[in-house]
């Protein structure tokens, strides 16, 4: 049995960042339209049975009725089984409790429907557990994405089906992306793009949007054309994806500092950021987060208020998730002519 | 009372006369003439509700009364041909005539319009003052109203000393159309007012008629200026003698409905039956407008100085020593006729029967004759 | 001083009056201003029958077009009411309460009681009602019965140029909820109207014409159909007395008993529809206060227990006519036991 | 380049404003949780609809207004009241159906006000609120106060009309209102997954053009830092905002509901989410509260309802003469 497993976060895209930024909104019909799009692509390269999370914001409810109103002649899709051993929390730990029962279950990919904050916590959960190498196709339906690719879900589901079915090799289809690793007292927590550490008080309502309390940033990657706050460093020391070694800033407020970037690190939100200074930040290299009351943020979003009591530290770790990298799959796929079928000419 | 309009061959039209601004037409309650009977100049015709109030129409020339044209209640407009009177040689062919012309004239209801009083404002200490003028002879005559009252409680008054005089009513402060602040409401104000007006009118020399309140204001007035003042008729002046119906100027400045004001309104005359439902609206019309009640309040402050009389004109009255005549109804319920004992000596005084306080208004033929005998000198 | 104007020109003049003298007060409604958003005029209507024209110009920004959302816009006027404005709500047909009554009944109606008498609401909710246009069944009704049903209500029926101006100025400075109800068919009427502010007091009925026969009560535009019945009435030696409450809350009992202990005899004119109406409410109050001084039963004229009728022969036999009252007023007359 | 300016931060909330907060967190609680076992002995007359659960809702939002400002509530109201600044003595009165209750006995707990507060009552109709606070913000523009209008509201009168019409009103007029859907998931005993069409509440701001959030309701910061971005932007005139605020109730719809229609989800949020809690661990935790200033608040405000239920229970009830005052100013 050939199993991709879906998860799907029914609460990406309303944060805050609605009313600071103005930021859109992304409806939950466009996310169950796009697991329906996926079915259909999953289905046409021979996945026979996909996972499914169940969520009480629409999106499990609405891919249960695409499979029941599904006409005759449509293309079939594979066998939808919805995951639903564990009680629903409208939590980040449903989708952590999804990931681990897909990998149980056998899912060969783990495709993720979200924002930086989804793939995240659908990371943590592969890493931590026996999915370490069940490769993970993130695509953005969230804010404010770094991680996640904007990408039609009918292509990233047969990126998805080739890499499950093994039609396209994992040494071609997936790249070991690298993340940052928090550590204070007994927590860890990654971030997959960017940690920033903040003089702000409290989590509050979660996303990051406040630059003059920013006073560090550490980046996996840096790309000039980036929303969020891995831009600032993006604009200031270009760093690429696919290479190792990130970037570390010091931040201040911008009216006191020597450099300062204006960066878009929020959609709508183009604001001056103080740099105090930047270097690179080596593979492997543990830093300790000068700041010790504060808020550490994780790709955007606000998790960690440090209270003074213990010290921080982030270290760029080499062994973050296993990538789905879809345009080399499909790359492959056109190559060895998965897609191609000649009829002998008469 | 009204404008005689004879013919070449001395029939005389009696028309229903205009009695005030708004009045658009009389109805004869009852003649008291008949067709045939001799009439002298002045001898009362009819009783005519002009629905303010019932006022008596008087046979404008000597003779016989020919015709009567319009019937016991039937509503006629102003300037319509009502009767007719001529001699008794005028045959009777000319008199059908006039009458089947009349007649056609009140069944079209097409009657010409009869200009009332021009109406005017001017502007005195920051209020506007509100007036109206009929007549246009050589001598001016200003009549001030009372309290609570305006230049159309005049009605019968203005028009026939219009024939004689330039007869200015003016609305004091507070009242009528003019601005309803009174300010301190004393009498220096509203006498300033007055005076305002005739500064304001070029006006040098003039004969002051005022009835009540107004009476207290003209002789203030007259006080201020003397040599201005020709003559002072006053009706029912306040401010003379030490009697005053302090419950009828407090129930009348409180009433809030029509229904609390009119048994008060039935001490102003002798004969009630002049409050009519009509007096009684118009006055709480007034009366709800924006600022009267403050008005009233005010200068029910000046009138009354807890039950007693709150103004002393007679000792103002010294200044002037112009004539004075006085009219006072014996029936006032207001300021009682025994108040004019503060002018005897001082004034020409003449006791009314069959009149209230509203003698201008209940025996309009007193206060004329009144202001005639002073315009004669 | 008085001049002859619309019904229609009293209910601006009352309304620009008071926006002058106080800037506290604001009008809202549909199209009150007219065109908001519109490619041409803003204040392209001044309501649909006109009736808040050149309002909009006059006083920039205290004349707020609404959407087609009477709930929203009739609570907005309650809620403003209660924090220092004098809010003139314009429900534009009566027959829309039932699209927000609940902002009316429940919230502005309870507030005073409900919070132990620590709420002030100054709304006016300005409303058209009556048949005579042809408006059919959901835009001719008389529904005042309804609101005066509601205690905490106000509801006002002005009967002339000279009731709409005082009326409405006295809803306007009156510091509870106000429901104004001005007849469609009343608006070209015209009657002499002082231009200077005035106020006419609530729960003051007006003695319209007097007469010892008979008393007739008459509502909003039945006065003026009473008026000619009684007209009609006096050429044959009856006098009838007519009464107009003005308001059917508070309701002017004493007027209507006094006059009743004088003639003896009762017809209530109204053109609502018979039950739970004003008319049996009137009918009730002097069966129970002044039955002693009735010589005949009392009668009451109203539209039949049924929609208003769209045809013109329909509706014309639907609205109580002079016809229907003389009738009334010589079945009293001609009652024996 | 001219920056878009950042709303200022509004997590600067020194101690004294944090132990303000939990005082009134607290003070809800305490006289929710005191009205639930005093509704038991039957001393209280009619419905009584608990906020318990709640809290951090009524209590981050209010914390951003004053006088100018006015707040519409439901008939689960006594939090937004206590938050508003109505006096708790009068309200436990007015629950009692006491004269010297904030409406004189004659509202009872569905509708306690303080319009010199500028509490618009709790609300016995569900949806009736936002269309009036659409009018109270109306007059703060029009009078040029900086004030807003913030409705409460529940996921049940998310899908009244008044409630849709208010939010269009509110952004077609550009209004300084704030609606506060507090979904507590239940309309009754009606789930709102099964009652609300659409996914969230928030997701029908779309529709009316105006920013939607979503914050968790037992994080008394989340809905703090949330409701002052909205209500700052309000104020600047930048106009309305619908806040979600997702939480569950822990008692029934009204006392006495045997809530046969929930699962174990009361028990898991007291254990896990409650606001009270959250906050408690995270001030103590950081050092910015010590457990004994919050133990002192906590005695505070267990010694004033004490006294609130016996006041009220000695204090006289309404006689006849009340029964027919206070309907008219004047009549």
């Amino acid at each position: 049995m050939t199993a991709v497993g879906i998860v799907a976060n029914p609460a990406s895209g309303r944060d805050i960042r609605r009313l600071v930024s103005g930021a859109s909104v992304f409806p939950t019909a466009e996310k169950a339209s796009m697991v329906r799009r996926m079915l259909t692509a999953l289905g046409s390269v021979g996945v026979e049975t996909v996972l499914v999370s169940v969520d009480l914001g629409g999106i499990s409810a609405a891919v249960l009725r695409g499979v029941r109103n599904r006409a005759a002649k449509e293309t079939p899709w594979p066998h939808v089984r919805f995951v639903d051993d564990d009680a629903v929390t409208d939590s980040a730990q449903d989708t952590a409790n999804a990931v681990r029962r897909m990998v149980a279950a056998g899912a060969k990919v783990i495709i993720c429907l979200g924002g930086d904050g989804t793939a995240r916590v659908a990371t943590a959960a592969l890493l931590a557990g026996p999915g370490c190498d069940v490769p993970l196709l993130s695509l953005s339906t969230g804010t404010n994405n770094a991680f996640p690719q904007m990408r039609e879900a009918t292509v990233a589901g047969l990126a998805a089906g080739l890499v499950a079915t093994g039609a396209v090799d994992h040494g071609i289809a997936t790249t070991r992306a690298h993340a940052l690793e928090v550590r204070t007292g007994q927590r860890t927590a990654l971030g997959l793009v960017d940690v920033a550490v903040s003089t702000e008080p409290y989590v509050g309502s979660r996303a990051l949007w406040h630059p003059d309390a920013l006073t560090e940033l550490y980046c996996t990657f840096a790309e000039p054309d980036a929303t969020g706050l891995s831009s600032i460093a993006g604009l200031l020391c270009p760093s690429p994806r696919d290479e190792p070694g990130g970037v570390a800033v010091r931040l201040c407020p911008a009216e006191q500092a020597p450099t300062v970037i204006n960066a878009p690190i929020a959609p709508g939100l183009v604001l001056p950021v103080g740099v105090v200074a930047w270097r690179p930040l080596r593979t492997g290299e543990l830093v300790e987060i000068g700041t010790t009351r504060g808020v550490v943020s994780f790709d955007g979003e606000r998790e960690l208020e440090l209270v003074g009591t213990t010290g921080a530290t982030v270290r760029l770790a080499e062994d973050g998730p296993l990538c789905v990298d879809v345009t080399a799959v499909m790359s492959q796929a056109a190559r060895a002519g998965l897609f191609r079928s000649d009829r002998p000419v008469v | 009372m009204t404008d005689p309009v004879s013919t070449e061959d001395t029939i005389t039209k009696v028309t229903m006369p205009k009695w005030g601004l708004s009045m658009k037409s009389g109805k004869i309650t009852s003649w008291f003439v008949a067709e045939g009977d001799e009439v002298a100049e002045g001898d009362e015709l009819a009783d005519i509700d002009t629905d303010k109030i019932t006022g008596v129409l008087e046979s404008p020339v000597p003779g016989v009364v020919r015709r009567v044209l319009a019937e016991t209640n039937e509503d006629a407009p102003v300037g319509a041909t009502i009767a007719l009177i001529a001699p008794a040689d005028v045959p009777e062919e000319l008199i059908d005539e006039a009458a089947r012309a009349a007649r056609e004239e009140l069944d079209s209801g097409a009657v010409d319009e009869v200009a009332g009083p021009a109406l005017g404002t001017v502007r005195v200490d920051g209020r506007t003052l509100s007036y109206a003028t009929l007549g246009t002879a050589a001598e001016t005559v200003l009549l001030i109203h009372g309290y609570g009252g305006d230049k159309n409680s005049w009605l019968f008054v203005q028009e026939p000393l219009s024939a004689r005089a330039t007869v200015h009513a003016i609305d004091l402060p507070g009242h009528g159309d003019s601005t309803k602040d009174v300010g301190d409401g004393s009498l220096d104000t509203l006498a300033g007012a007055v005076a305002g007006f005739l500064d304001q009118q070029g006006i040098e020399r003039v004969h002051v008629v005022g009835h009540s309140l107004g009476g207290a204001v003209a002789t203030a007035a007259a006080a201020r200026e003397p040599g201005r003042i020709a003559s002072l008729t006053l009706v029912a002046p306040a401010g003379y003698g030490d009697q005053i119906n302090a419950d009828y100027l407090r129930g009348f400045a409180r009433a809030s409905s029509r229904r609390e004001l009119k048994p008060h309104l039935t001490q102003l005359f002798a004969d009630p039956g002049h409050v009519t439902r009509q007096l009684a609206d118009d006055l709480m019309k007034y009366k709800r407008l924006d600022g009267v009640q403050q008005a009233l309040d005010s200068l029910l402050g000046t009138l009354l100085n807890g039950d007693r009389p709150g103004i002393d004109a007679a000792g103002l009255l010294r200044e002037f020593t112009g004539p004075v005549r006085v009219v006072w109804g014996r029936a006032d319920q207001v300021l009682p006729a025994a108040n004019a004992a503060a002018l005897e000596g001082r004034a020409q005084i003449a006791y009314v029967d069959n009149a209230g306080h509203m003698v201008h208004m209940e025996q309009p033929s007193a206060v004329v004759d009144a202001v005639a005998g002073t315009l004669d000198g | 001083m008085a001049r002859t104007i619309s019904y229609r020109e009293a209910v601006n003049e009352a309304l620009r009056q008071e926006m002058e003298r106080d800037g506290s007060v604001i009008i809202m409604g549909e199209d009150n201003a007219g065109g908001a958003g519109s490619p041409g005029e803003d204040d392209a209507w001044g309501g649909v029958l006109g009736v808040t024209k050149g309002l909009q110009q006059r006083f920039p920004g205290r004349v707020l077009d609404t959407p087609i959302s009477e709930s929203a816009f009739v609570g907005a006027a309650v809620g403003a009411a209660t924090r220092g404005l004098r809010p003139v709500a314009e429900l534009m047909f009566i027959d829309f309460m039932g699209v927000c009554f609940d902002q009316i009944f429940n919230q502005a109606a309870k507030f005073r009681y409900m919070f132990g008498g620590k709420a002030v609401t100054p709304v006016v909710v300005r409303t058209m009602y009556g048949a005579g246009l042809n408006a059919a069944a959901q835009h001719s009704q008389c529904l005042y019965p309804l609101f005066t049903h509601i205690p905490g209500l106000k509801v006002v029926l002005p009967s002339s140029p000279y009731e709409a101006k005082g009326l409405l100025i006295q809803a306007i400075r009156d510091n509870d909820p106000v429901i104004f109800c001005e007849h469609k068919a009343l608006y070209d009427m015209t009657g002499e109207v002082p231009e200077d502010s005035y106020t006419i007091p609530f729960g003051e009925a007006d003695v319209v014409r007097d007469g010892d026969d008979v008393t007739i009560v008459a509502l909003g535009r039945m006065v003026s159909v009473a008026e000619e019945a009684a007209a009609e009435l006096a050429r044959q030696d009856v006098q009838a007395e007519i009464i107009d409450p003005r308001t059917t809350s508070p309701l002017d009992r004493d007027t209507i008993l006094e006059s009743v202990e004088n003639t003896g005899r009762l017809v209530v004119v109204d053109e609502a529809t018979p039950r739970c109406g004003m008319a049996a409410d009137i009918s009730a109050l002097v069966a129970q206060e002044a039955f002693g001084a009735l010589r005949a039963p009392i009668e009451m004229v109203t539209a039949p227990h049924t929609p208003v009728p769209f045809a013109q022969p329909l509706e014309q036999l639907y609205i109580p006519d002079t016809q229907k009252v003389a009738n009334a007023v010589k079945k009293t007359l001609d009652w024996k036991k | 380049m001219t920056p878009t300016q950042p709303a200022k931060a509004t997590s600067g909330l020194d101690q004294k404003a944090l132990l303000e907060a939990y005082r009134t967190m607290r003070t809800i609680r305490e006289f929710e949780e005191r009205l639930h076992l005093e509704f038991a002995t039957g001393e209280i007359p009619g419905f009584v609809h608990l906020y318990a659960g709640e809290e951090a809702s009524a209590t981050a939002v209010c914390a951003h207004l004053d006088e100018r400002d006015s707040i519409a509530s439901t008939h689960r109201g006594h939090g937004h009241c206590i938050a508003k600044g109505v006096d708790v003595k009068e309200m436990m009165a007015e629950i009692y159906g006491r004269v010297t209750g904030s409406c004189r006995g004659k509202g009872g707990s569905m509708h306690i006000a303080d319009l010199s507060k500028g509490m618009l009552g709790a609300n016995g109709i569900v949806g009736g609120g936002p269309p009036l606070i659409c009018g109270t913000a109306l007059a703060a523009k029009h009078q040029g106060t900086g004030g807003v209008g913030v409705a409460f509201f529940g996921d049940g009168a998310s899908n009244q009309g008044t409630t849709l019409e208010a939010l269009n009103l509110a952004s077609v007029w550009n209004l300084p209102a704030i609606f506060v859907a507090e979904n507590n998931g239940y309309a009754e005993a009606t789930a709102a997954t099964w009652s609300v069409a659409c996914d969230n509440i928030a997701d029908r701001a779309v529709g009316f053009g105006m920013p939607g959030v979503i914050v968790d309701g037992f994080d008394f910061f989340a809905v703090y830092e949330a409701a002052g971005e909205a209500i700052e932007r309000a104020r600047e005139g930048g106009g309305p905002t619908l806040i979600e605020v997702k939480f569950t109730r822990y008692y029934g719809h009204f006392e006495g509901d045997q809530q046969t229609y929930r699962a174990d989800e009361v028990a898991r949020a007291r254990a896990s989410l409650d606001c009270l809690k959250q906050f408690r661990e995270r001030v103590t935790a950081s050092g910015r509260l010590d457990t004994a200033a919050l133990d002192g608040v906590d005695g505070e405000v267990a010694g004033l309802i004490e006294a609130a239920v016996a006041e009220a229970k000695q204090a006289p009830v309404p006689t006849a003469h009340d029964l027919t005052t206070d309907v008219y100013v004047t009549y």
